[in-house]
């Protein structure tokens, strides 16, 4: 096991246990914050695997972007300094139940497959080549999705400028 | 001999490798860089209070510090160590552990920044090849810190202020990040080497024409805001909210929260010195090869410390002239003025980099 | 007790060289004073006409960032010194003492003008008044005058500096005075 | 136009932006404006009126002209002066009033000058003093009379 073994299970270590935290913690607001920590375990495991744009883009859009909604969205509801109630025993029991088949079938997954590594884990990460594979209409292009997700977001914008306007129509 | 930061450090680094293991010359110079760090962040902390409290006298025709030491120089140096053995009280209805966690978040953001930074030629702890977007993505963590700070500080001021300010910083974010992006698109690469190797034939706020220069304010008053600084200091107004999300703050937690706010100053003006003025390149002129080998004689430290030294000026300039915002205005300068200017800004340099107008 | 034999024993909080080793810890407290001393951050607190003074103290003309008085800290977690700068009525006087017990440690305080050292105008024949903000809190220093010049103000800080420059308690003066007036 | 409103209105915010920011960059540039007044090594110009602390007035040999008519302590509105009268024998071996002490209480003074008007004999003035700080609130208590100090012949 040399350093960078080490550095890896260190991450995963980091990573699970402030995911396993974020879910056990009673305090709404910690959750936030510990679910944050796993979110930046995940960018430095992206840095790891030396693939910073993603890095850093995993820590604008949800570090930046997400936790503070989130954190934002905890701010403006009430009760944020007390204890959440604990939930109900058969809720616990279905979502281990999930949780053990979604483990199950990753593990299956990986038991037949493997990791197949080329050996050569350099890749050409440049953002010049990021944003032409981005903008691509070839066979490995990626334009297609790029524009899809970007109706998706336009049509949750619209959605939440409907649903400002409806409440604005009802009180005149 | 000239003075050059590179050539030490290369030294150090052929010297370590001679005398130890690879990985023991490794684990020294990262211990190094580290301390290096922390040593820079105490000295900025002293030298920049200083700096304020001295220009903002001199604005205000007052004389500012001057008994403590030799022209008052031992002033920072007394605050600080009275910060150090003052009382650190955490109050009881605090959640302790963010309490206490908090002002390190922010600090430690902070100090990530300070990598793709080039302070000097060849002189920079990791030339990462997306500078840039590392610089805008690690700053946005120092946000959490300051959100955890008001939340955990139990205090009704704290949380609006801590409201204000992530509200304010997540909003400036969106027109500092695109004046960047004018300077991503002239030089085509994110990494900040790159784009200070891009300026070596002048800098982008000279060749860049009108584009640059628009961005160049509005990268000015953004990160003025992203700060959080007057006239952009809703989120510690004294007359409002107390001082905002570090009221409960005190000792050296506060003072942790203090030294933040200089060395995010310091950040911000070292990648605006980088991105608009050149970084560590010296002022060449066409022509004057004469005035120019004088100015490439200059070492490029100084070059550039010179550069985010006059931004911070500048930007303690803007504290001490303008009054506060409201929080509306605030808004609509941000939503109604710098984004949409921001926007045609980057179609137009856009523009000009398609049609190559630029040298 | 007798007053003097109380001067015989320690005070609470009082440190006492030792035989040994005592000087690095004098020096080192000297540093310490040093610092406190050059780096009093008062508290944004006035509550009448003695405030107008104060904050002509901070204007251009007096200038107490001269001594590093400047940095006014609003919330009372960060401030060293209250200088109560006006009348305390006693409505006032629960929340003098609550933003007194918010200061961290070490704190000091200043009564400014007649009306915080002793009521002043308002010492006999008024109901609402705190006959002097010593009721309330303990006080470092007095600044007599109505309202005092921004001079005396900045006198009264150099009187303090050189206080906690002296390493003295509050107790010790109160004391060694009153055995002198005896 | 729309336009034009929006774009005159940035320009002239950038205009009025930076005439304050010439305001300042003048001053910080010409230091000979600096009207900071060092108080501790410059003592103030005080005006003639200056009314800092009353003190009695004493000649060379300790002699004062306060009679103890007590009109200072009735005229106080905050009953600052509190006089303590005694009874002196004179040559002739009559009983005399006299002063023992005149007691004047700093912390309560707000400087009307309302006793030094109502003086008769003119014993008592306005002295320019503000340095009153002290660390133990005693000390402002002061008595006026030097000891010793005795009544100036011929003064009624």
């Amino acid at each position: 096991m040399n350093a960078n073994d080490i550095i890896f299970y260190l991450l995963g270590a980091f990573i699970l246990v402030n995911g396993i935290l974020a879910m056990t913690n009673r305090k709404i607001f910690r959750a936030a914050i510990f679910l944050l920590f796993s979110l930046i375990g995940v960018a430095g495991l992206y840095f790891w695997m030396h693939v910073e744009f993603v890095a850093a883009v995993q820590i604008i859009v949800y570090v930046g972007g997400i936790v503070v909604l989130i954190i934002f969205s905890i701010f403006l509801t009430q009760q944020t300094g007390q204890d959440m109630p604990k939930p109900n025993k058969m809720r616990m029991l279905f979502s281990a139940l999930a949780v053990l088949f979604g483990a199950g079938f990753t593990y299956m997954l990986i038991r037949n497959h493997g990791f197949i590594g080329d050996g050569n884990n350099q890749f050409d990460v440049s953002p010049q080549r990021i944003g032409e594979q981005m903008l691509d209409t070839e066979q490995s292009g990626y334009a297609l999705p790029f524009e899809v997700i970007s109706i998706l977001l336009l049509a949750a914008m619209i959605g939440s400028i409907v649903i400002a306007l409806k409440s604005k129509a009802q009180e005149a | 001999m000239e003075f050059s930061l590179s050539a030490i450090a290369n030294q150090v680094d052929t010297w370590l490798h001679a005398n130890c293991a690879s990985w023991l010359a490794l684990t020294i110079e990262f211990v190094i860089v580290g301390l290096l760090c922390i040593a820079l962040f105490a000295v900025l902390g002293l030298v920049l209070i200083m700096m304020e409290r001295k220009v903002s006298a001199y604005m205000q025709l007052r004389l500012g510090p001057n008994r403590v030491g030799p022209k008052g120089m031992f002033q920072t140096l007394a605050d600080t160590l009275k910060l150090l053995v003052k009382e650190g009280l955490t109050p009881n209805g605090a959640d302790k552990f963010l309490f206490n966690l908090a002002p390190f978040i922010v600090m430690i953001a902070a100090m990530l920044v300070l990598a793709p930074i080039g302070f000097a030629k060849d002189f920079v702890i990791w030339d990462i090849n997306i500078g840039v977007l590392y610089i805008s993505a690690i700053s946005s963590i120092g946000v959490i810190g300051i959100l955890m700070a008001g939340w955990a500080s139990n205090n009704k001021y704290s949380l609006l202020g801590a409201m204000r300010s992530g509200a304010q910083i997540v909003s400036y974010e969106l027109s500092a990040g695109l004046s960047i992006l004018t300077i991503v698109i002239f030089t085509q690469d994110m990494s900040m080497g790159q784009i200070v190797a891009s300026q070596a034939d002048g800098w982008w706020i000279w060749k860049g024409h009108i584009p640059v220069i628009i961005s160049f304010i509005i990268f000015l008053i953004a990160v003025t805001a992203e700060t959080n600084r007057a006239p952009f200091d809703l989120a510690e107004a004294e007359s409002e909210l107390t001082a905002g999300f570090h009221t409960e703050y005190s000792g050296m937690k506060f003072a942790l929260f203090f030294l933040a706010e200089y060395v995010n100053i310091f950040i911000v003006c070292a990648v605006g010195a980088t991105l608009f003025l050149g970084g560590w390149m010296p002022l060449h002129i066409g022509n004057w090869a004469d005035f120019n080998r004088i100015m490439d004689y200059i070492p490029s430290s100084v070059w550039f410390f010179g550069k985010t030294f006059f931004l911070i000026f500048v930007i303690m300039w803007f504290r001490w002239t303008f009054p506060r915002l409201r929080i509306d205005q605030l808004l609509n300068l941000e939503w109604k003025y710098l984004l949409p200017i921001s926007m045609f800004n980057l179609l137009l340099a856009t523009f000009i980099a398609i049609q190559g107008w630029y040298l | 007790m007798d007053v003097k034999d109380n001067q015989q024993h320690a005070f609470p909080g009082d440190v006492h060289p030792t035989a040994s080793g005592g000087i690095l810890v004098s020096k080192l407290d000297d540093v310490i004073n040093w610092a406190r001393s050059n780096s009093l951050w008062p508290l944004v607190f006035g509550t009448s006409c003695c405030a107008i003074e104060m904050m002509s103290t901070a204007s251009a003309k007096y200038d107490w960032s001269r001594f590093g008085f400047e940095v006014a800290r609003a919330t009372p977690r960060q401030a060293d010194v209250i200088i109560i700068a006006g009348t305390i009525v006693n409505k006032m006087a629960p929340v003098l003492k609550r933003l007194y017990d918010q200061m961290a440690d070490p704190k000091y305080v200043i009564a400014m003008g007649a009306c915080a050292t002793s009521g002043g105008p308002f010492f006999y024949n008024t109901y609402s008044v705190v006959k002097g903000a010593d009721h309330v809190i303990p006080v470092d220093v007095y600044v007599a005058g109505c309202p005092p010049r921004p001079e005396a103000l900045l006198h009264a800080l150099i009187t303090l500096q050189a206080k906690i420059k002296a390493g003295d308690k509050r107790e010790k003066i109160v004391i060694e005075k009153f055995v002198d007036s005896n | 136009m729309f336009i034009t409103k929006y774009l005159s209105e940035v320009f002239g915010g950038l205009r009025s932006l930076l005439t304050g920011m010439r305001r300042t960059g003048y001053y910080f540039t010409h230091h000979k404006n600096i009207i900071t007044q060092q108080y501790p090594n410059e003592k103030p110009v005080l005006a003639e009126r200056f009314r800092g602390e009353v003190v009695m007035l004493h000649d060379d040999n300790n002699e004062h002209a306060c009679t103890g008519c007590t009109a200072c302590e009735l005229a106080c509105p905050n009953a600052t002066i509190k006089i303590v009268t005694k009874f002196d024998l004179t040559p002739e071996g009559k009983k005399k009033k006299a002063i023992d002490k005149f007691v004047y209480h700093l912390e309560l003074c707000t400087m009307c000058n309302l006793c030094v008007e109502a003086c008769p004999t003119g014993a008592i003035t306005m002295a320019p003093n503000f340095e009153h700080s002290v660390l133990n609130r005693n000390e402002l208590t002061k008595v006026l009379n030097k000891p010793g100090s005795k009544i100036r012949e011929g003064v009624e």
